[in-house]
């Protein structure tokens, strides 16, 4: 399956994202922001980073891109897409996704091995996982407090669009402990922690039983590929 | 050249972290008078030229679409200067 | 070369200012006078630049003298001394250096035609002013120094001193330092991988902030700072030059910090990762493309040094429209275009076939760019403006022909007192109750206590080759995901010891940050350094300097690994009263496979816990002196450097045949801070016995649990691997000791017969110190 | 209740990175207008009671000490509201 990472100027974390979709066996297409063309793939990914320095609201400029019409356009007709932190704060400024996300409530960067249950394991890259299981992914972000008005929290909560809850600490203030949420159709998922990181043991986050050793990232990649195989 | 300065605040009923550690911080310096703290932006744009209709409705336009995100802020007001403004 | 008509679009067009002080009415009216003291030039360097030049300099030419010849720029204090290293190398010693002193950062070959370039560079007046910026920049700014090596830069390292952690001003100074460098670190996506954060009373109007950057590449891509090739053409790329920074150079590193920039210029500068984040991406596009002959950053001094170096390093000449310069603020004037210090910008040499495809790459990355001149062969570096020449130099008498000063040297009228007054003399607790509170004292003691307050803002994960930072000894980078081939690098200072001896205390940096890289399982092979004092023209301070590099290059000749760069900072002080001598250093080691790298704590059941090394009564300037006795006098430990020598061969094969679960240094705080700290580590705890080391190396409980004698270190090793890791040892006649093992249901660290404290007190008592002083992120 | 508004703007001599990023997006997005953006902030104060010249004064020193670092930044303006402004 070839899946694309599209890398804009301050993108820092797509290289990491292409090297996750190989490990889960996919093929990443580097994407570029400035082009109108996603060269036929059939999954895009958002990375994470700083895009223009995160200046003005993190995701704003960078959702501005020549390469979002078409992203959004595929997010529209079904195409799976996947945010990953600043990835996730450019589906929010381009409405893909509801919500919004502000500076941390303590008003730091802030890095840490962070549990999340899964809440959906029914979206295009969430469907490998169980749902209610834990898992750990890097966390790392200093705009990462989810928030939305009233209403919208009530709908997702309702729908099952939060994909996935902060366990144990809310690093940043997030409103109902919302560490990713989905479009009403499943296909498009966004979240502040880090995925990409936790897919080759090694490298990952410590676990109970071995230094660098967690790969609970992996699934997300799979799930996709997976579920494209199937159909 | 002419200065059009636009600002944007918070949405009054979302939480202002910001706002709210500067609040704590005057209550810590003593500074009692002050029953709320927020912390929005001004975006001093120069433009060339002359300010017509036309640009400042792009401005507005601007405001809305880039210069604020309306699930978290307001743009509370667009106001034209003929200079930048010295302190 | 006239504006190149092709790029004509690049060239700003700005309105007519003042006329230039040119070459001509230098020579015209000799008699003019020159505010050179306020530029920081002394009256015999004035007098040396006319006697160069046959002529008074014009403005321009005195604003690149001024801030080429400053302390910052031209060694002029140090140069004598930093020879040292230079000079005391073994041929087996420059076997892997491809590229030593002298350059931007020096290279080293770590195999499999990869090359490691690494370098450590001090901030430390800008971060004071302004804590955010003056740190960010920092991180720019030895950035930018990789880069210009052809390296993509890989990870940071930061190295922080600040005041007392209880002083009214430290809390604003640490917000602002360790913001700054996350900000502008993680925006550019560079993992960091350790660093060092101390307070003390004597760096609190005058914080060191220390920087170091790595950077990987092939040994085919190193570039380096030269403009060859006459009629190549000379391209300024990346941020625009404005009014940021001027006269940071010559007033923040001269005498006079306080005292204003030469205009009313702020001197501060503002960084902006983001466009630097796109400088990198930019440049090794060039690189891949071989669209650059020579490369040059752009720092202190920006294009006066730029020029002038790249012009000494090459044919010898250069000329440059200095109108082509894209400016953000039309209002400068020549002198401020020459000295400005904006960041975020690099120069080019680039053949005149390849520059179409130069300006195509930078167009891609939106990087504004444009050609300034080019190389000559007239061997004069000429600088024209508003189509008059304002500069005619030879470029060597500013860039490299500078000053060079003998300064005077005294011996410390205090020192000796300081070292008759040992910390021997100080009450030793004996009672196990105080031991227990003397031990947790010192746990949460500031410099003891964990550091993640800071390094929780500090992204360690991208790029996902971090194989180990922080808190381990040595941060650990995979270079080659094919091999596993990696680096560590670990740096190191204790001010204390080197205010006692400084010979002696930059030897213990060099020792310890050697054994830092060797517990990771890396073998060193390579040193880094920023040799942070106070005022050079204090013949005391003058003489800790001294020492420091004596001591520091003997060193490195003993351990038979070079020192390939590294930057002075002078004029640390408050008033007159210089900071105690901090020389950073950093050591780099090479591990083959960082599948086999080895972690600082204890992460199973049932290992056995040894002790490498033996222990004396070593409390001299210690972390026990200084936190529970408030003591700083004596002699520092004593350092043997070919035992360092034979443990890091002895830790690299115990990492080498996997026999190693963990191993920790002993440092500031000894063996019961490197005990608590393996405990901590991954939270498993210990059962430790002191009874055979007591009677072996005749020494009593305190000083068995807080000397700080050196070449020690603990490590665990797995049961099964017990009797392979004995003869290990014994085939290597290194003292070694089981003094526990590790026990992960006791939930505590036990000393038998001592004390035992459960985890949760320990893991409480070391965390709580920096957010309980500079305030709680999220829940602990 | 009256709300105090106090803006500060990036120095002019100094990179606002901010200010240029927008402005670039600007570009990208045909807007040709404006020569330059800079992005300040603004802070609305909330008072308990009336706006006395003590309060006033603390204000204005508060701009200066807590609201801005005046190595990088400038006070531009301190106005009072008789309530808080509405877009
Ligand atoms: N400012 C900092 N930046 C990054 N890492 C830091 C910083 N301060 C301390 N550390 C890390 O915290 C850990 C403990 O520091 P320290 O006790 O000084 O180490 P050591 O005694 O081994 O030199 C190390 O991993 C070190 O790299
Ligand atoms: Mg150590």
């Amino acid at each position: 399956m070839r899946v694309g990472v599209v890398t804009f100027p301050g993108s820092l974390d797509d290289r990491d994202a292409q090297r996750a979709v190989r490990l889960a066996g996919g093929e990443p297409v580097a994407l570029w922001h400035g082009e109108h063309d996603l060269q036929g793939v059939e999954a895009i990914i958002l990375p994470g980073g700083f895009s223009y320095g995160d200046y003005l609201r993190a995701g704003a400029i960078a959702s501005l891109s020549p390469i979002m019409t078409e992203v959004v356009d595929a997010a529209n007709a079904g195409m799976p897409v996947l945010g990953i932190c600043n990835g996730f704060q450019m589906l929010a400024e381009a409405r893909l996704i509801p919500g919004a996300h502000t500076r941390n409530a303590h008003q730091q960067f802030i890095r840490r091995d962070q549990v999340l249950r899964v809440e959906n394991a029914s979206t295009d890259w969430t469907s490998g996982f169980s749902e209610g299981q834990e898992i750990t992914i890097p966390l790392k972000n200093a705009d990462g407090r989810f928030i939305a008005d009233a209403e919208t929290i009530a709908r997702i909560e309702g729908e099952g669009q939060v994909a996935f809850r902060y366990v144990g600490v809310n690093p940043n203030g997030s409103m109902d402990d919302i560490a990713g949420v989905s479009n009403a159709r499943g296909n498009v998922v966004g979240l502040m922690p880090h995925p990409e990181h936790a897919t080759e043991a090694g490298f990952g986050p410590d676990m109970p039983d071995a230094m660098s050793s967690g790969v609970d990232g992996l699934t997300f990649f799979t799930s996709v590929i997976e579920r494209a195989l199937a159909k | 050249m002419p200065t059009i300065v636009v600002e944007v605040m918070p949405k009054a009923e979302l939480l202002d972290p910001q706002g709210k550690a500067v609040a704590g911080a005057l209550v810590r310096l003593g500074k009692n008078a002050f029953t709320d703290v927020r912390i929005g932006k001004r975006f001093e744009l120069t433009v060339e030229g002359e300010v017509t209709e036309a640009v400042l409705a792009d401005v507005r336009q601007l405001a809305d679409d880039v210069f604020s995100n309306s699930v978290i802020e307001d743009v509370v007001s667009i106001t034209v200067l003929d200079a930048a403004p010295v302190a | 070369m006239s504006t190149d008509n092709d790029h004509a679009e690049l060239i700003d067009v700005r309105p007519e200012g003042p006329k230039p002080d040119t070459v001509a009415d230098a020579a015209a009216t000799p008699d003019k006078h020159q505010p050179y003291e306020a530029l920081g030039l002394k009256a015999d360097e004035y007098a040396a630049i006319r006697e160069i030049l046959g002529r008074r300099p014009t403005s321009g030419e005195l604003a690149m003298y001024s801030v080429m010849w400053s302390e910052h720029c031209s060694y002029k204090s140090s140069k004598n001394y930093l020879r040292q290293f230079g000079q005391k190398v073994t041929p087996a010693m420059k076997k892997d250096l491809m590229v030593g002193m002298g350059e931007n950062a020096g290279v080293v070959d770590v195999g499999g035609g990869w090359a490691v370039t690494f370098k450590v560079e001090s901030h430390n007046h800008p971060s004071y002013i302004e804590p955010f910026q003056g740190a960010a920049t920092g991180v720019g700014g030895i950035v930018r120094d990789i880069i210009s090596m052809g390296a993509r830069p890989v990870a940071v390292m930061d190295q922080l001193r600040f005041g007392a952690i209880d002083a009214p001003d430290t809390a604003r100074v640490v917000d602002g330092v360790v913001g700054g460098i996350s900000f502008y670190a993680n925006c550019l996506g560079l993992p960091n991988i350790g660093g060092e954060t101390y307070f003390d009373a004597v760096y609190q109007g005058n914080p060191l902030v220390n920087a170091l950057a790595v950077g990987v590449l092939r040994h085919e891509d190193l570039h380096l700072a030269n403009a060859r090739g006459v009629r190549n053409k000379v391209v300024l790329f990346g941020a625009r030059t404005g009014g940021d920074g001027i006269g940071g150079a010559s007033i923040l590193a001269s005498d006079t910090f306080s005292s204003g920039g030469p205009t009313k210029r702020p001197a501060v500068q503002v960084g902006d990762p983001f466009a630097e984040k796109v400088l990198i991406e930019c440049c090794l596009e060039l690189f891949r493309g071989e669209l650059v002959e020579g490369i040059q950053d752009l720092g202190a001094a920006g294009i006066s040094c730029a020029t002038s170096e790249l012009a000494s390093n090459g044919d010898g000449g250069m000329f440059i429209e200095l109108d082509a310069v894209l400016l953000r603020d039309p209002s400068l004037t020549a002198e401020e275009i020459l000295m400005s210090e904006s960041q975020e910008r690099m120069m080019a040499v680039v053949r005149p076939d390849k520059l179409d495809d130069f300006l195509a790459v930078t167009a891609k990355w939106d990087v504004e760019t444009s050609v300034l001149g080019e190389v000559t062969d007239t061997g004069r570096l000429v600088i024209n403006w508003r189509g008059e020449e304002i500069v005619n130099v030879e470029p060597r008498t500013v860039a490299v022909d500078g000053p060079v000063y003998d300064r005077p040297v005294a011996y410390p009228s205090w020192i000796d007192a300081l070292q008759a007054d040992s910390a021997s003399r100080l009450a030793r607790p004996t009672g196990n109750a105080v031991l227990r509170e003397q031990f947790l004292q010192l746990l949460g003691s500031a410099n003891l206590a964990d550091k993640s307050w800071v390094t929780n803002q500090y992204d360690t994960y991208v790029l996902g080759n971090t194989a180990l930072s922080f808190p381990d000894d040595g941060g650990m980078i995979r270079v080659d995901e094919e091999s596993g081939l990696g680096f560590a690098i670990a740096t190191d200072a204790n001010g204390r010891y080197c205010q006692l001896d400084p010979k002696q205390g930059a030897r213990l940096a060099l020792a310890e940050a050697y054994r830092n890289v060797a517990v990771t399982g890396a073998v060193p092979a390579a040193v880094t350094d920023c040799l942070n004092f106070g005022s050079p023209e204090d013949p005391e301070v003058m003489w800790q300097f001294s020492q420091a590099v004596e001591g520091l290059s003997d060193g490195c000749l003993e351990l038979e690994i070079p020192v390939t760069g590294g930057n002075v900072s002078f004029y640390n002080q408050t008033g007159t009263k210089p900071i105690h001598p901090t020389p950073v250093v950093g050591v780099l080691g090479v591990i083959q496979d960082v599948a086999k790298r080895v972690p600082s704590g204890w992460q199973d059941e049932g290992d056995n816990i040894y002790l490498l090394g033996t222990t004396a009564l070593e409390l001299d300037g210690s972390a026990w002196a200084g936190v529970v006795h408030d003591h700083l006098g004596g002699r520092p430990p004593a350092v043997d450097l070919d035992a360092e020598k034979q443990l890091a061969g002895l830790l690299a094969a115990g990492a080498d045949q996997s026999l190693l679960a963990a191993a920790h240094d002993l440092s500031d705080g000894g063996l019961a801070q490197a005990l608590a700290e393996s405990v901590l580590r991954f939270g498993v705890g210990a059962r430790v016995w002191l009874g055979e080391l007591l009677e072996r190396d005749g020494v009593d409980v305190a000083t068995a649990l807080f000397s700080e004698s050196t070449g020690r270190v603990v490590v665990s090793v797995p049961r099964e691997d017990d009797v392979r890791f004995r003869g290990l040892c014994e085939g290597r006649g290194y003292p070694v000791l089981r003094i526990g093992v590790t026990d992960g249901a006791s939930d505590s660290l036990e000393i038998q017969d001592v004390f035992t404290v459960p985890l949760e007190e320990l893991r409480r008592t070391h965390r709580a110190t920096l957010p309980d002083h500079f305030g709680a992120t999220i829940p602990q």
